[in-house]
């Protein structure tokens, strides 16, 4: 067990220091919210109606945005030979890895949902749903970033190919904590049953996903 | 000839390592579809060394990748004991590769510590091991600052760390001046002197006393 | 025979899906066949040059 | 068998006879699939004419999704036994699976628009035609994306099997999506009910886009086969300047 917190700690200590941590995707995602209703436009109604779903889609690219830095580094750094050679099984390691980086950087996430929340016009109570929705919903997105990252580690600019390829498998996870928020807000009693499926889906990630990632990063190291 | 700077005595008291033949079979390696080494035989007993030499690609690096098991060659089987490499290579291998796996960012402590304590080995063999390859006052400098030269120290020090009977080192001495060339001499005799074996493949001449030579040249 | 061409007032619709269709399995034999052609071309390049 | 196939003169042979065959059978079919669509069966009693877009708006999102079947089947069989003809049957088969994927959406669109009254309708199998066309379009960016051409077919078919799982997935998670804004309760309507008469066009025309599909790939796995052949020997003139250069280094 101590191999598993050894990963955590040393990649969540990594992503604090070097990439800025929380920083990059807390901005970008404080952005995303901020500019979103200058495009859509002022009405309350429509706002506090597309907010949560606005604010889910908003998450899910602030996790694609600072994917790139899960495994770009450690396959040029050398670190992904190690770790593909270290006494603790690659998967399981992945798992670590990716849940380590991804927790020190997007804990902010389901934070500034309430923030925004407010800014849209969104009640408490579904503004409360749509945040727990995202905190459930953090470690698929990760992991399938990770993932796709694996893939794509080494690639010149690989945000984009990235993005491209982790966006589909990122549908359901985003029906369904969107959904949450959603559903809080329309008052449809299907929130909790969103938020469960949310969370079922980040359970079966963290089951599957892992195996997906070291089956990606063994391809990129032969 | 090389001059025992450093006393035996200095080395950490490590587990004794559990030494393990390595075998490679009728070898066949490609990359991008470029045939690099066809039939090749290969055994390394305990305590042994074999430098591989030869021009630049010509395979140094895919053998090597392919002994670790990081790469699965066309044909051909790597055994080390009598198990496959990809199964055993966690426990029996110490790897260095092109890049030495150091984080920017990172202190050499806090990466030493974390690679100490994946494999096992007590944080205070790491002090002595950096002091062998002559960067003990660089423990609290993140791995960014540091020279090419030194950061492959570090890289030395963490495969001494791993405690494991096998190196596989790829262009060890690269970046060494001739200080650092002579420490990494010090620390190979003092891995075979505990039943330790390594394959290294390199440019420069290494007097490793009684090293086997390989040059990939002629598998063409 | 223009009312067969009509199609019971659905014309707009149903000639683009088809003549869609057409073209885009066209396209695909095409570019195959050029495929082809480019492939082969090369080769026997390559090989007179060997001779 | 699969093993008996890997060897590529066998499948040259194979290919060789397979591909004549299939482009007989595409012709015949889709010359009967056009007479039936056209002439052969009546007017839907509730779309009139426009059922006639159905029998190429269906079997192009069925071989979309048989296309990329096909193409994980394929990567699995090269993941697990690595043989070669299977990665480049999956590198073969996404640009040929893409192509119907859009051709789906299409004629889905002109389609839905006399019978929903909008060009584009966010049902859950549109919608999931449409996340099948960004799987095929991720698939392929990876693979030009990585120069290796080893890495790139291992990196490929790790993601062409983990687009399987996904897709299934997606398909739930988008049924469910779709429900949301009707109640639950609601049974929806399925679309129109197949009358026998309408049936026999469908299948056939289903069958002859099987055949050109089966025909496309065999072609394009002939052609691969050529241009391996000719980079062999692109490789062997390189590496027969390198040794010269090196040699004439060496002698001076």
């Amino acid at each position: 067990m101590s191999r598993l917190g050894a990963v955590f700690a040393r990649e969540a200590r990594l992503a604090w220091s070097g990439g800025g941590g929380p920083a990059g995707p807390a901005a970008f995602f404080l952005a995303a919210i901020t500019l979103a209703p200058l495009a859509i436009g002022p009405s309350p109604e429509l706002l506090a109606a597309a907010g949560p779903g606005l604010m889910g889609f908003a998450a899910l690219l602030s996790v694609l945005q600072s994917a790139e830095r899960l495994y770009g580094d450690d396959f040029s750094d050398g670190t992904l030979d190690l770790y593909a050679l270290s006494p603790m099984g690659l998967s399981l390691l992945c798992l670590a890895k990716t849940l380590g980086q991804g927790i020190a950087t997007l804990w902010p996430l389901p934070v500034i949902v309430l923030l925004g929340g407010l800014m849209y016009g969104v009640p408490l109570q579904p503004s409360l749903m749509l945040a727990a929705a995202l905190a459930a919903a953090i470690p698929a997105l990760v992991l399938l970033a990770g993932f796709a990252g694996a893939l794509a580690a080494g690639v010149r600019r690989s945000g984009l190919l990235i993005a491209l390829i982790a966006a589909p498998m990122m549908v359901p996870v985003l029906i369904f904590a969107a959904g949450a928020g959603r559903a809080g807000f329309e008052g449809d009693e299907r929130a909790l049953a969103n938020l469960v499926l949310t969370a079922s889906v980040s359970l079966g990630t963290i089951a599957l996903v892992p195996f997906g990632i070291a089956a990606a990063v063994r391809s990129r190291l032969g | 000839m090389l001059a025992m700077t450093t006393a035996l005595a200095e080395f950490p008291a490590l587990e004794a390592l559990s030494p393990q033949t390595l075998e490679a079979s009728g070898l066949s390696l490609a990359r991008g579809g470029l045939r690099l080494v066809e039939g090749l035989d290969l055994a390394l007993a305990p305590s042994g060394a074999l430098l591989l030499t030869g021009p630049n690609g010509t395979g140094k690096t895919t053998l090597l990748r392919a002994l670790a098991g990081l790469v699965r060659p066309d044909a051909g089987a790597v055994a080390i004991g009598d198990q496959p490499a990809s199964q055993v290579a966690a426990d029996t291998l110490g790897w260095l590769g092109h890049a030495d796996g150091l984080k920017p960012n990172e202190t050499l402590r806090r990466a030493l510590r974390f690679w100490a304590d994946m494999h096992g080995t007590p944080r205070t063999a790491i002090l002595p091991l950096m002091r062998v390859m002559g960067i003990g006052a660089l423990i609290d400098r993140p791995a960014g600052q540091l020279s090419r030269g030194q950061q492959r120290r570090a890289g030395l020090v963490r495969v001494a760390l791993a405690n494991r009977p096998l190196w596989l080192l790829d262009e060890p001495a690269g970046p060494l001046d001739g200080a650092g060339r002579d420490r990494l001499a010090e620390l190979v005799a003092w891995h075979r002197s505990r039943g330790g074996s390594v394959i290294a493949a390199t440019h420069q001449t290494l007097d490793w006393p009684g090293a086997a030579m390989l040059d990939l040249g002629m598998y063409r | 025979m223009s009312e067969f061409f009509a199609m019971g007032g659905y014309a707009a619709f149903i000639w683009p899906a088809w003549g869609l269709s057409a073209l885009a399995l066209a396209a695909l034999v095409v570019l195959a066949l050029l495929e082809r052609r480019a492939a082969t071309g090369r080769l026997r390049r390559l090989e007179n040059d060997e001779a | 068998m699969l093993s008996y196939f890997s060897n590529p003169q066998r499948f040259d042979g194979l290919a060789r006879r397979v591909i004549p065959v299939l482009g007989v059978l595409t012709v015949l079919l889709l010359g009967i699939g056009i007479y039936l669509s056209f002439f052969g069966s009546p007017p839907d009693y509730q779309q009139g004419d426009t059922v006639r877009i159905m029998y190429v708006h269906v079997p192009a999102a069925y071989m979309a999704m048989a296309l990329y079947a096909a193409l994980a089947g394929a990567s699995f069989v090269f993941f697990v036994w690595r043989h070669a003809l299977a990665d480049a049957a999956a590198e073969v088969i996404a640009p040929i699976g893409a192509v119907f994927t859009v051709l789906a959406l299409f004629t889905g669109s002109l389609w839905g628009k006399p019978m929903w009254g909008t060009w584009w309708e966010w049902d859950a199998r549109m919608t999931s035609v449409l996340v099948l066309l960004l799987v095929y379009l991720g698939y392929m960016a990876l693979r030009a994306a990585l120069e290796d051409a080893q890495q790139a077919a291992r990196a490929g078919a790790v993601l062409a099997m983990a687009g399987v799982v996904n897709l299934v997935i997606v398909k739930f998670s988008v049924d469910w999506w779709s429900s949301l804004h009707q109640p639950a309760s609601v049974i929806r309507f399925d679309g129109p009910t197949i009358h026998s008469s309408q049936l026999w066009p469908l299948a056939i025309m289903a069958l002859a886009y099987t055949m050109l599909a089966a025909w496309l790939v065999f072609y394009r796995l002939r052609s691969r086969a050529v241009i391996q052949r000719a980079r062999q020997i692109e490789r062997r003139k390189l590496q027969a300047a390198r040794a010269a250069q090196s040699t004439q280094g060496s002698g001076a």
